[in-house]
């Protein structure tokens, strides 16, 4: 059993790797978030593996995965209204063109 | 029936499914192979050979409802495992639920008085 | 056992594949159903760690969100359909770097680990649903609430950001004057 | 062969909703109709426009006839006759019918053409307008079950039908069904009358065939959704259950088809205005008041 | 069994292998399953009194789903060329049919010809059955081609928008390889071509950024130009895919850029090139495009975004809208920013100089003109003639017009009213309303006054229908003070002048007109009156179903020398650019089609 463990993190690890990769090299706002969204799928199968086959009889983990969607949705959510928001005023959501935000 | 074994049943129905499209694809490729003639790969726009490439940013006006969908649609994480329940914990669980409920609907009637809901 | 691990293997694989793909392509769509069909496919391999609930969760809620985001690539993307090849990247081989590194060391650990005793049989997927209700509202029942506070404060949030003041200039529409 | 046996009664019915629906088009009653159409379908070419997504375009048909089968396995036809009787049968048909929205976004982008881009992304609003009445009304069904399994949502209708139960819940989810089949009146993504076809306008021969069984198979499974959820599945007196199921499951997918005939299309803002100032909130209502009946009614 | 060589049809599909079992089948299901595209459009059909669904075929709204295409009368140039595309769209195997008229130039032979009535069109079913059942495949059937089906290739230098050359090779400024761009129809300065101004705009933007910026960027830009080749390499499994495609788009350069001919090496010379087109147009070039730069001089919607407007037509052959009645609107998402309609098959008022019409012809001619409402025109003429000739009125006469002109009124809105169901998808009420056409067509005089309770029936049940109202209400306002209307449009513009109104008033002239008839008489049809070699110049005005028409002529020893023609059509058109701005895509259509344009009586 400890193969399917070990097989579900590799695959979280790498999907993490991926997203870091993606928000990382973008340079686009929704670019970015797309890599935030991987990173957050790779943590998923991390918790689920983890509920699984480590504490099935404690249902925390599989409340923290629904809290881990929860968190997904609510960064899309304000993620797209403050690409919205840049695209009416600056008319672009590259990040190399939000040189106001840099400070 | 084991439950792996039923995810196994839908996932042989998903392949078998697209096997038979593709079987069903490849007799129809046996009838002839399709004619390749000047204008006849252009999308078809009622009688203009409209050459533009269509894929732009194209402007979604429902995006007010759609930033509100996105959040609001995560109630149903919560409610399925709520309903199922409910009966069985009773009037507390409404209780709980209203309160989750209330604090949603207060959201969508922020974006209503905002505006959100129109197209933009 | 085997079988278990090969299906979580091949849902795995492809998740990653569809995961690479997410900045591979120069088409936004496809990019996005990219995106898409790797959370699709993580959902599988929760339903082949037996999780089927939240497994059929995440297939469910990602095909609308991702579909979403699909929409707002299109909007905001330069060149949505890719046709000019455009590269869109920036600190290229840092970045692989930091991800190589970040999935290296996941790995490393998840290997070395002592993880302990591993359960082999799962609960029943319909108690699963069950007692994750229970837990909803038992133990972590503020934990369900303050998810409810910000998904509040996250509509609200967005909703301020995008959506411009109402002018009678953009209330043009028909809807609005009735 | 609980497999077989519901995969025919799909395929039968809908062959003779194809059938009906040759019958209110033409006015004639013609059984052979619909295989003689799928035959054609076969002998046209099929044409690829210019410039396209290709995987989109070729994978959007097969994914939305794979998505309304996969719905359909969950439906019982009777107490055991089912493909996979899943413990979260209610929310799996949810999951997958929310790919019909994915197919059509592949279909609208696929072929590099206007109108069927714009059909695409119609579809996308209206799945933003239609989707939390597909998911709320269900929810209360399952409060009432105590369960999200199908056979047992069913089960527990063997006194009173949810839709006398909980008619509000049952008028929601009908018509969310029909704007999730778009089918007239909630056609948007392939209005002929808008978008000379939408998201058909650019499949020909079997490629036009798959997408037309795949819509046909869709409404079917949406009418079974909602024989299962709301008519009490396979009760009723006299015959065997599984033909309950199946004349339940036609009756509404007919009633489906005729009521587009009857009504103009919808605008896109009224629809998606309509189903989130109205809908949602009768919803919500739908649920507590539900939720009342179930504590105080045993 | 062996196929009868006559029995092929032009639009057969090549056959691979020999026939086999599966094909003769497949060939009976074609037979049995024809779908035909009406050019102009199936209202024309109605108003010839041709029920096409009785005939047995399926009336499509796309060619993508026809097998037939039926085209009802005289084309104009324009319409042949719209008429070669869709035949071009349809899949094979393809049939033609044509109904009365000469067969258009731009189309191959006719499969079937025959006149404007039932008969024929139940013949050209059969034949169709018969052909389609033997001859659906063929070993070598002919390519389609056709002028209007190939677009002028240019080549530019993605850096340079000023470099245009018609062969590929470099740029004289800068040494890229030049990019294939398909110019637009008439001129290279096509304004409307939106895609293309866009691209180069861009590509001029670029250069710009370039000036400006050029010392910071000139090192960021080499490492992403690597970044993005290397890129370019993997990503190859998207033109694999495309591979069909590319080729055939290769084939149309080719077949434009050199005469039509066939060469092997010089294909793949040519592929390699088009593949790199194909990769991306303006790959070479690209390195770090501000987005701020591209959409800095977009125009902005309402809502303050500025994203990319496109260029989309509406017909002619449209099924939401009458059939010649092309639609151009440019639409930002789904929304209409601007918009025009033109007709294409719109009468000229020029008549040809120095040449002198016989008047019985010149009647004829009219008549067959406006297939929409072909009593009214002739009505006009023979007045405008007869009034010229200096011939006195006749009340019976008179009276016996008026009610035909009744009766047409009738069918006319009865026509619209399918039209609107076919926009609305509106299943039944086109149904419903085509076989009233249909009957009033047939029926004459009193005969007419029994559909009195059916059309009564259709409004009452128009008031019932859930939906409608939500749908045209406060659709296609006119701005106020808008002059030069007649017709229903306005008088239903006294009221709320919106779709609904409109709907309304129809349904009343309806009644009302019934009511004419039931108090005057038999209706008969405009003939002229003997006006022997009469000269003169007469001018009648007559209302249409679609609103006023006026035609003054000259006459000289029975011969019309000259005339001139105005209709409300010609008038309301210039509307639709008010009507559709800003709104929905679908309220807009909604708001073109309640106007009831009739593209043929649109004079220009």
């Amino acid at each position: 059993m400890t193969l399917v463990l070990i097989v579900a993190l590799v695959t979280g690890a790498i999907l993490f790797g991926i997203g870091v990769y993606g928000a990382l090299s973008q340079t686009n706002l929704v670019m970015i978030m797309m890599g935030v969204e991987l990173i957050l799928a790779g943590a998923l199968v991390n918790l689920v593996a983890f509920w699984r086959f480590l504490h099935p009889e404690s249902y925390s983990g599989q409340m923290f995965v629904l809290v881990v969607m929860t968190v997904m949705a609510v960064e899309m959510a304000v993620g797209f209204g403050v690409a919205i928001a840049r695209f009416r005023a600056k008319g672009s959501v590259e990040m190399e063109e939000a040189g106001d935000l840099k400070g | 029936m084991s439950i792996l074994e039923q995810y196994g049943l839908l996932l042989a129905l998903v392949l078998g499914i697209a096997a038979t499209v593709l079987a069903l694809f490849g007799i129809a490729r046996a009838m002839g192979p399709t004619r390749r003639e000047p204008g006849k790969d252009v999308p078809a726009s009622s009688g203009v050979l409209s050459r533009d490439p269509v894929w732009g940013r194209y402007h979604a006006r429902y995006y007010g409802y759609a930033l509100l969908f996105l959040a609001f649609d995560m109630e149903m994480a919560f409610m399925y495992p709520w309903a199922v329940v409910y009966r069985e914990v009773g009037l507390v669980a409404l209780y709980d639920m209203g309160v989750f409920l209330a604090i949603l609907f207060l959201g969508l009637l922020y974006g209503w008085s905002q505006g959100a809901l129109r197209r933009q | 056992m085997y079988a278990q691990a090969f299906f979580v293997a091949v849902f795995g694989l492809a998740a990653i594949g569809f995961g690479v793909v997410v900045f591979r392509t120069s088409s936004m769509v496809r990019s996005a159903l990219a995106l898409l069909f790797s959370q699709t496919a993580v959902g599988c391999m929760f339903l082949a760690m037996q999780t089927e609930f939240l497994g059929v969760l995440q297939i469910m809620m990602m095909a609308t969100e991702m579909s979403i985001m699909a929409i707002f690539m299109v909007m905001f993307m330069m060149d949505p359909g890719g046709m000019g090849g455009m590269d869109m990247t920036h600190q290229k081989r840092f970045s692989i770097g930091a991800g190589v590194v970040a999935a290296g060391v996941a790995i490393v650990v998840a290997f070395w680990a002592d993880w302990g005793p591993v359960t082999a049989e799962a609960p029943d997927a319909a108690m699963q649903t069950r007692a994750l209700g229970m837990e909803l509202l038992g133990r972590s029942m503020l934990i369900f609430e303050t998810a409810g506070i910000t998904i509040l404060t996250a509509m609200i949030a967005a909703t301020a950001v995008a959506i411009p003041v109402q002018t009678t200039a953009n209330s043009a529409d028909k809807e609005d004057t009735e | 062969m609980n497999f077989v046996i519901v995969l025919v009664a799909l395929l039968g019915s809908v062959w003779l909703l194809a059938v009906v629906e040759g019958w209110t088009t033409t006015g004639r009653l013609r059984p052979a109709a619909p295989l003689l159409s799928g035959l054609a379908h076969l002998g046209r070419e099929s044409i690829v426009p210019r410039t396209p997504d290709r995987v989109f375009f070729e994978t959007a048909p097969v994914l939305l006839l794979i998505v309304a089968v996969l719905g359909a396995a969950v439906l019982p036809l009777a107490p055991t006759l089912v493909i996979a009787d899943l413990a979260t049968g209610a929310l799996f048909i949810n999951a997958a019918l929310a790919y019909v929205l994915v197919a059509l976004i592949m279909a609208g982008w696929g072929p590099n053409g206007a109108y069927a881009m714009i059909g695409g992304w119609r579809f996308l609003g209206q799945l933003i307008a239609y989707a939390m009445l597909i998911v709320m009304p269900i929810t209360a069904v399952a409060m009432r079950a105590e369960s999200l399994v199908t056979t047992v949502i069913v089960g527990s209708q063997g006194g009173l039908w949810n839709i006398v139960y909980q008619p509000l819940g049952f008028v929601l989810f009908f018509i969310a069904a029909m704007a999730l089949a778009f089918r007239a009146p909630f056609d948007l993504p392939t209005a002929p009358g808008e978008l000379g076809g939408g998201v058909d306008a650019e499949y020909t021969g079997v490629r036009l065939g798959v997408l037309r069984l795949a819509r046909l198979t869709l409404v079917i499974t949406l009418a079974s959704a909602t024989t299962v959820f709301y008519l009490g599945g396979w009760h009723g007196p006299l015959l065997p259950p599984w033909a309950w199921s199946l004349i339940k499951t036609l009756a509404v997918a007919v009633s489906m088809l005729l009521a587009g005939r009857y009504l103009p299309r919808i605008r896109e803002a009224d629809l998606m205005r309509w189903c989130w100032t109205l809908g949602i909130p009768l919803a919500l209502l739908n649920i507590i008041v539900v939720g009342l009946l179930v504590l105080v009614v045993p | 069994m062996i196929s009868d060589p006559t029995m092929t049809i032009t639009g057969a599909r090549q056959r691979q292998g020999g026939f086999t079992v599966l094909q003769k089948w497949v060939s009976r299901a074609l037979a049995g399953n024809l779908s035909c595209l009406i050019v102009p459009g199936p209202e024309v059909a109605l108003s010839h009194g041709l029920d096409v669904t009785a005939a047995g075929m399926r009336i499509t709204a796309t060619p993508r789903d026809a097998s037939v295409l039926l085209i009802i009368g005289e084309l104009s140039e324009k319409m042949s060329e719209a008429v070669a595309v869709l035949y071009a769209q349809m899949p094979r195997p393809r049939a033609i049919v044509i109904l009365g008229g000469q067969p258009p130039s731009t189309l191959p032979d006719a499969d079937f010809s025959a006149g404007v009535s039932q008969a024929g069109l139940i013949d050209a079913v059969d034949w169709l059955k018969r052909a389609l059942a033997k001859g659906a495949f063929s070993d070598s059937p002919e390519d389609f081609d056709a002028a209007v089906l190939h677009a002028r290739i240019d080549y530019v230098c993605p850096m340079h928008p000023e470099v245009v050359q018609n062969e590929p090779g470099s740029c004289p400024k800068c040494g890229m390889d030049l990019v294939a761009r398909e110019a637009g129809e008439p001129a290279p300065e096509h304004d409307h071509d939106h895609g293309h101004d866009h691209r180069e705009h861009r590509h001029h933007e670029h250069e710009h950024q370039h000036h400006d910026h050029a010392q910071q960027h000139e090192h960021h830009e080499q490492e992403r130009h690597h970044g993005h080749c290397h890129e370019h390499h993997d990503s190859h499994e998207h033109d694999h895919e495309q591979h069909e495609g590319h080729q055939h788009s290769h084939e149309n350069h080719h077949d434009h850029g050199h005469k039509h001919q066939h060469d092997e090496s010089d294909g793949d010379a040519e592929e390699k090139g088009s593949g790199h087109d194909h990769g991306g147009h303006d790959h070479g070039a690209s390195g770090f495009m501000s987005m701020i730069e591209v959409t800095k001089d977009l125009p902005r919607s309402a809502d303050g975004l500025a994203m990319d407007w496109m260029e989309v037509p509406f017909g002619p052959v449209f099924p939401g809208l009458p059939g010649g009645l092309k639609l151009t609107l440019t639409l930002d998402g789904d929304g209409v920013t601007e918009g025009q309609a033109t007709s294409l098959v719109g009468m000229i008022n020029e008549s040809e100089k120095g040449k002198e019409i016989d008047a019985e012809t010149f009647i004829e001619r009219l008549a067959s003109a406006m297939p929409l409402a072909s009593v009214s025109y002739r009505l006009l003429a023979c007045l405008a003639i007869e009034r010229a000739a200096g011939l006195e009125n006749d009340s019976a006469t008179d009276q016996a017009r008026a009610v035909a002109l009744e009766c047409e009124r009738i069918a006319s809105h009865l026509g619209w009213l399918a039209q609107t169901g076919r926009q609305l998808g509106f299943a039944w009420l086109t149904d419903r309303a085509a076989t009233l056409q249909l009957e009033i067509r047939r029926a004459s005089g009193k005969r007419l006054l029994e559909l009195t309770p059916a059309l009564q029936a259709l409004a009452a049940r128009l008031g019932r229908t859930p939906l409608l109202k939500s749908r045209l209400k406060g659709i296609g306002i006119l701005p106020s003070g808008t002059g030069g209307l007649s017709g229903p449009v306005a008088r239903a513009a006294d009221d709320a002048g919106d779709a609904w109104a409109r709907l309304w008033q129809r349904l009343d002239e309806i009644i009302t007109s019934l009511d004419y008839i039931k108090a005057t008489g038999e209706p008969g049809l405009p003939v002229l009156r003997n006006i022997g070699r009469g000269s003169g110049t007469g001018e009648a005005t007559v209302e249409t179903p679609r609103g006023e028409a006026q035609l003054s002529l000259i006459l000289e020893h029975g011969q019309v020398k000259s005339y001139r023609l105005d209709t409300a059509c010609s008038h309301h058109i210039g509307l639709v650019a008010k009507l559709v701005e800003g709104r929905e895509l679908g309220d807009a259509l909604v708001a073109v089609g309640s106007l009831d344009l009739s593209p043929w009586e649109v004079i220009s």
